[in-house]
């Protein structure tokens, strides 16, 4: 059985059914929510030890039976896959943290659909074959979090969300045009089409300005530094678990993955991307922590992270070489998994204390352990102490820039390294350690749910360094050997098709 | 040609819109127009002199058609403006309601 | 192919005016009138479906934009490093244009669209699918996925509007929490 | 200015919307039937469809229009006309395929009964976009309403 379908059908299919039902039976859409999340999660291990199993690591589904370059295909690779046991998995911990944490909001309904919605929106981008496709999911995901971004409707989430929707719209319209452009070239949009037909024609002049135009549109939609104005507003200003979504994996799937995905698998990179991705990284690596040193917002100080984060996953994936993929998809991993905990973690503060700034914290430990100690976890990983996964992540993605010879860049990473530990010594110091405010002596723990949900998140921080040993490292070179592969992945793709 | 390029010049009044103005509903102004511009801009790609629209016909054999695949995609494409719209336009009343105005200016409880 | 040329040139003139009259109900008429002309231009362009669904969404638009500016305020400020941040935008724009100039000569001709997979749907969408429209026969059957994922943004913009549009997003207090 | 009694424009507006708005509805269904036939289709007749509603709306006020078709109605037909499009594609499993047209037997070309699924995921489409427009519509009317 062909599970690729499934990952779209299902969360649309709760998010309809969540909006039929929902405003009625109170309890009904947290149970839909959280039963369809699970399933997905088994779903994706479940296709995860499938694609292992066949000699090509390819899953091709055909939708409503047209061979593809007539019909819409999806299609599972190894790269796909990683993406989608990340999401899923971040996607099921936050919905259950979410049963308790939404109850400060009103119409919870309304939050469950949208995130189903976006949910969507993310699988369907991972698992197409088809580049219009992977535009209009694209597009759910996209405006989907525009509402989310919102859904306090105080002043401040109002106006992050119209920057955020303004800005994502233009991005949108640059990879629209893009697309147009493509089509015009190459007559077709499935991707492995598109790229043996960009292969037979030659070096093309078109490719550069596509290639722009698609760097413009991912990068606003991963954050990359230049494009990175809408970010510190959006995400402090959603309610938690969607900051933690939106961190975690939004900008990864609709920007990194995206654009990894046309740049290296359809266009075949040349050097001057990758120096331009490089660039674009390690811009956004310094420019990201240097701005979060000075923030005393903890959510403001987080989402500056996301930035400083996603750019040494470019900069891993920029550098080319097959060490350094690995390196910066094992970091998208280890992000997801870090920054959703911080991200959940600073919820938990707001639930309990009802306070974002750190000054106005400190000495929550005992009061709060689990939130302090997986937090601690949280910030060891995030900066790079070694039992920690984001250790080993940054250590290969370090010795990838050594070994292909970019010292400059290995430099600028432990620079960038040292100064994510010093701001997170700060949140440290002052959000768990100190004394005790007296206001704050009727401090409780946060329930149940949330308190388990960021257990596991912590638990993951320190099982995910075992990916590096070589009997589970296969999860991450796979993927990463699609990157590396580059157009192998049209002819693949496209003997799947016969 | 020319008509591509003209195409992107719309494109490019539009940007400036959203890149300049300094009013809400102008930004929403200038996104629509982006929008028009990319959905001629695959109109265009699709044209064929002397083409025929993609409709056949009963009594009647037509050969040359112009390409219906760009049709298929902005007529997808206008929906999604039209939803972006909507949810900007509704955004946009909201902060009105807030704040009592469309200025951006002094619209800035977020700073950078 | 006059017309076509013709009718762009209303369509940058109309943007123009949209984006620099004072007036901001003038300028939503003049997006408008932007509407309508692409709306023809589809026309020209031998794509009746894209005609009508342009003009009646360029309707409903006009009517929600409307609403929302009616009887607003309208105060223009310029801030302080206008005359520099202009002269960015512009620099932006025309670099990106110069781009686009020399990379667009690369596609084919205007008029000479190639219609390699397109050729399928029209030599075999009648037979295969029944539909006489061909862009019908695409969007709903060859294409239907991106229907399913077109009626689901829609869909998400209805839920995201009626959660914007709520009048208290947060319960306040320990009373409300039990309700 | 004149103090109507009733809400919503003049007689002379109602008058003409009396007679018209039935109309504009029944062209609405026409293009959403006849979408695989002719140009137009669930998209366009849906919008028509909402426009009809939105022309009652502006011309008899908002309590009028309400009474015809509440908010919470149309989101309940929204999402009703959502979940019969999934249906349909999840139909095709019929078939053995997601989206698969899954009737063998497409009828006459240049008929009203042919094409498969394709005037059902119309109509699936239509009242999809129809109702959810106006629940867009009326949510910023309501919004609208009470600011001033």
């Amino acid at each position: 059985m062909n599970t690729a379908p499934l990952f779209v059908i299902i969360p649309l299919g709760t998010a309809f059914l969540v909006s039929l039902v929902g405003k009625y039976y109170k309890r009904s859409s947290d149970v839909f929510s959280n039963v369809a999340c699970c399933i997905l999660l088994g779903l994706s291990f479940y296709t995860l030890s499938i694609i292992r199993n066949i000699p090509t690591h390819l899953l091709v589904y055909k939708i409503g039976g047209w061979a593809p370059p007539v019909g819409i295909s999806m299609v599972i690779d190894s790269l796909s896959v990683f993406m989608l046991v990340t999401v899923n998995l971040i996607a099921f911990l936050v919905t259950v943290y979410s049963v308790d944490y939404m109850n400060k909001y009103t119409d919870k309904w309304k939050f469950y659909t949208l995130f189903m919605l976006m949910l969507t929106g993310m699988n369907g981008v991972i698992i197409t074959g088809d580049l219009f496709n992977m535009f209009v999911f694209l597009e759910i995901a996209s405006i989907a979090s525009y509402a989310l971004v919102a859904f306090g409707t105080e002043s401040e989430e109002l106006e992050a969300s119209f920057k955020y929707a303004v800005m994502g719209s233009v991005a949108s319209s640059f990879i629209l045009l893009g697309i147009a452009v493509l089509y015009s070239y190459t007559s077709t949009l499935n991707m492995a089409d598109m790229a043996l037909s960009l292969t037979a024609k030659g070096p093309a002049k078109i490719l550069p300005f596509v290639s722009v135009l698609f760097l413009m549109g991912f990068g606003l939609k991963a954050a990359l530094v230049p494009f990175h104005a809408w970010l510190p507003d959006a995400h402090p200003s959603a309610p938690a678990p969607i900051s933690a979504m939106l961190s975690g994996v939004l900008i990864k799937s609709l920007g990194v993955y995206a654009l990894a995905r046309i740049l290296f698998n359809v266009f075949g990179v040349t050097d001057v991307i990758l120096s331009i991705l490089m660039f674009l990284g390690a811009l956004s690596m310094l420019v990201g922590v240097f701005l979060a040193v000075g923030q005393w917002d903890f959510k403001r100080l987080l989402a500056y992270h996301s930035i400083s984060q996603i750019g040494y996953v470019v900069l891993g994936i920029g550098l080319g070489s097959p060490l350094g993929i690995c390196g910066g998809l094992f970091h998208l991993f280890n992000h997801s998994i870090f920054k959703s905990l911080l991200f959940l973690n600073s919820g938990a503060i707001v639930y309990s204390v009802g306070t974002r700034d750190l000054h106005a914290m400190g000495g929550l430990r005992e009061k709060m352990p689990v939130t302090a100690n997986t937090s601690l976890v949280a910030s060891m990983s995030i900066a790079g102490i070694p039992p920690f996964n984001g250790f080993f992540s940054k250590l290969i993605i370090i010795f990838a820039c050594v070994q292909s010879g970019h010292f400059g860049y290995a430099f600028w990473a432990v620079v960038g390294s040292v100064l994510t530990l010093a701001s997170f010594m700060k949140v440290q110091r002052y959000a768990f350690f100190g004394a005790l405010g007296k206001k704050r002596q009727d401090v409780k723990e946060v329930p149940l749910a949330m308190q388990i949900s960021m257990a596991i998140l912590a638990v993951i921080c320190l099982v995910a360094s075992t990916l590096v040993l070589p009997a589970f490292s296969d999860f991450v070179t796979s993927a990463a050997a699609v990157l590396s592969g580059g157009k192998e992945y049209a002819n693949l793709v496209s003997g799947a098709f016969k | 040609m020319a008509a591509y390029f003209l195409c992107l010049v719309l494109f490019s009044i539009g940007l400036y819109c959203v890149l300049r103005k300094r009013n809400l509903i102008k930004i929403v102004v200038g996104l629509g127009i982006i929008e028009y511009a990319v959905n001629l801009f695959f109109a265009l790609v699709g044209y064929r002199a002397r083409g025929r629209a993609p409709i056949l016909s009963a009594d009647q054999v037509i050969s040359n058609m112009v390409d219906p695949i760009p049709q298929a995609l902005v007529l997808t494409a206008i929906v999604i403006g039209l939803a972006v719209t909507a949810l900007i336009v509704a955004i946009a009343i909201k902060i009105y309601e807030k704040y009592g105005t469309f200025d951006i200016t002094k619209i800035n409880k977020l700073k950078g | 192919m006059i017309e076509i040329y013709l009718l762009l040139l209303f369509m940058i003139v109309g943007a123009v005016i949209a984006v620099e009259v004072k007036d901001l109900l003038s300028s939503v008429v003049a997006v408008g009138a932007v509407g309508l002309g692409l709306s023809m231009a589809f026309l020209v362009l031998k794509a009746p479906d894209l005609a009508i669904t342009q003009l009646v969404v360029e309707i409903l638009c006009l009517i929600i934009l409307i609403r929302a500016t009616i009887k607003k305020d309208l105060p223009f400020s310029t801030s302080g490093r206008w005359v520099f941040n202009t002269t960015f935008t512009l620099l932006f724009i025309s670099i990106f244009l110069t781009f686009a100039y020399f990379s667009l000569k690369n596609l084919p001709p205007f008029g000479s669209a190639v219609m390699r997979v397109a050729k399928t749907y029209v030599d075999q969408g009648l037979a295969k699918t029944g539909a006489a429209n061909i862009v019908t026969a695409i969007i709903l059957d060859y294409r239907a996925y991106d229907t399913l994922g077109e009626a689901t943004v829609l869909f998400t913009a209805v839920i995201g509007v009626l959660t914007v549009v709520r009048r208290i997003g947060r319960k306040t207090g320990k009373g409300q929490d039990a309700a | 200015m004149q103090r109507n009694v009733e809400p919503g424009m003049t007689l002379i507006v109602k008058t003409i919307t009396r007679l018209t708005v039935g109309l504009i509805l029944l062209f609405g269904i026409y293009i959403v039937l006849h979408g695989h036939l002719s140009p137009g289709g669930g998209f366009a007749g849906g919008v028509i469809i909402a426009l009809s509603f939105v022309h009652l709306m502006l011309a008899f006020g908002k309590d009028v229009a309400l009474k015809k078709l509440s908010a919470g109605v149309a989101s309940l037909l929204e999402s009703f006309g959502a979940l019969m499009f999934l249906s349909i594609a999840v139909l095709g499993y019929i078939g053995g395929c997601f989206f698969l047209n899954f009737f063998m037997n497409k009828g006459l070309p240049f008929h009203l009964f042919s094409a498969g699924i394709i005037p059902l995921c119309n109509i699936a489409i239509s009242l999809k976009v129809g109702a959810g427009l106006c629940a867009i519509f009326t949510a910023l009317v309501l919004l609208n309403k009470t600011d001033t």
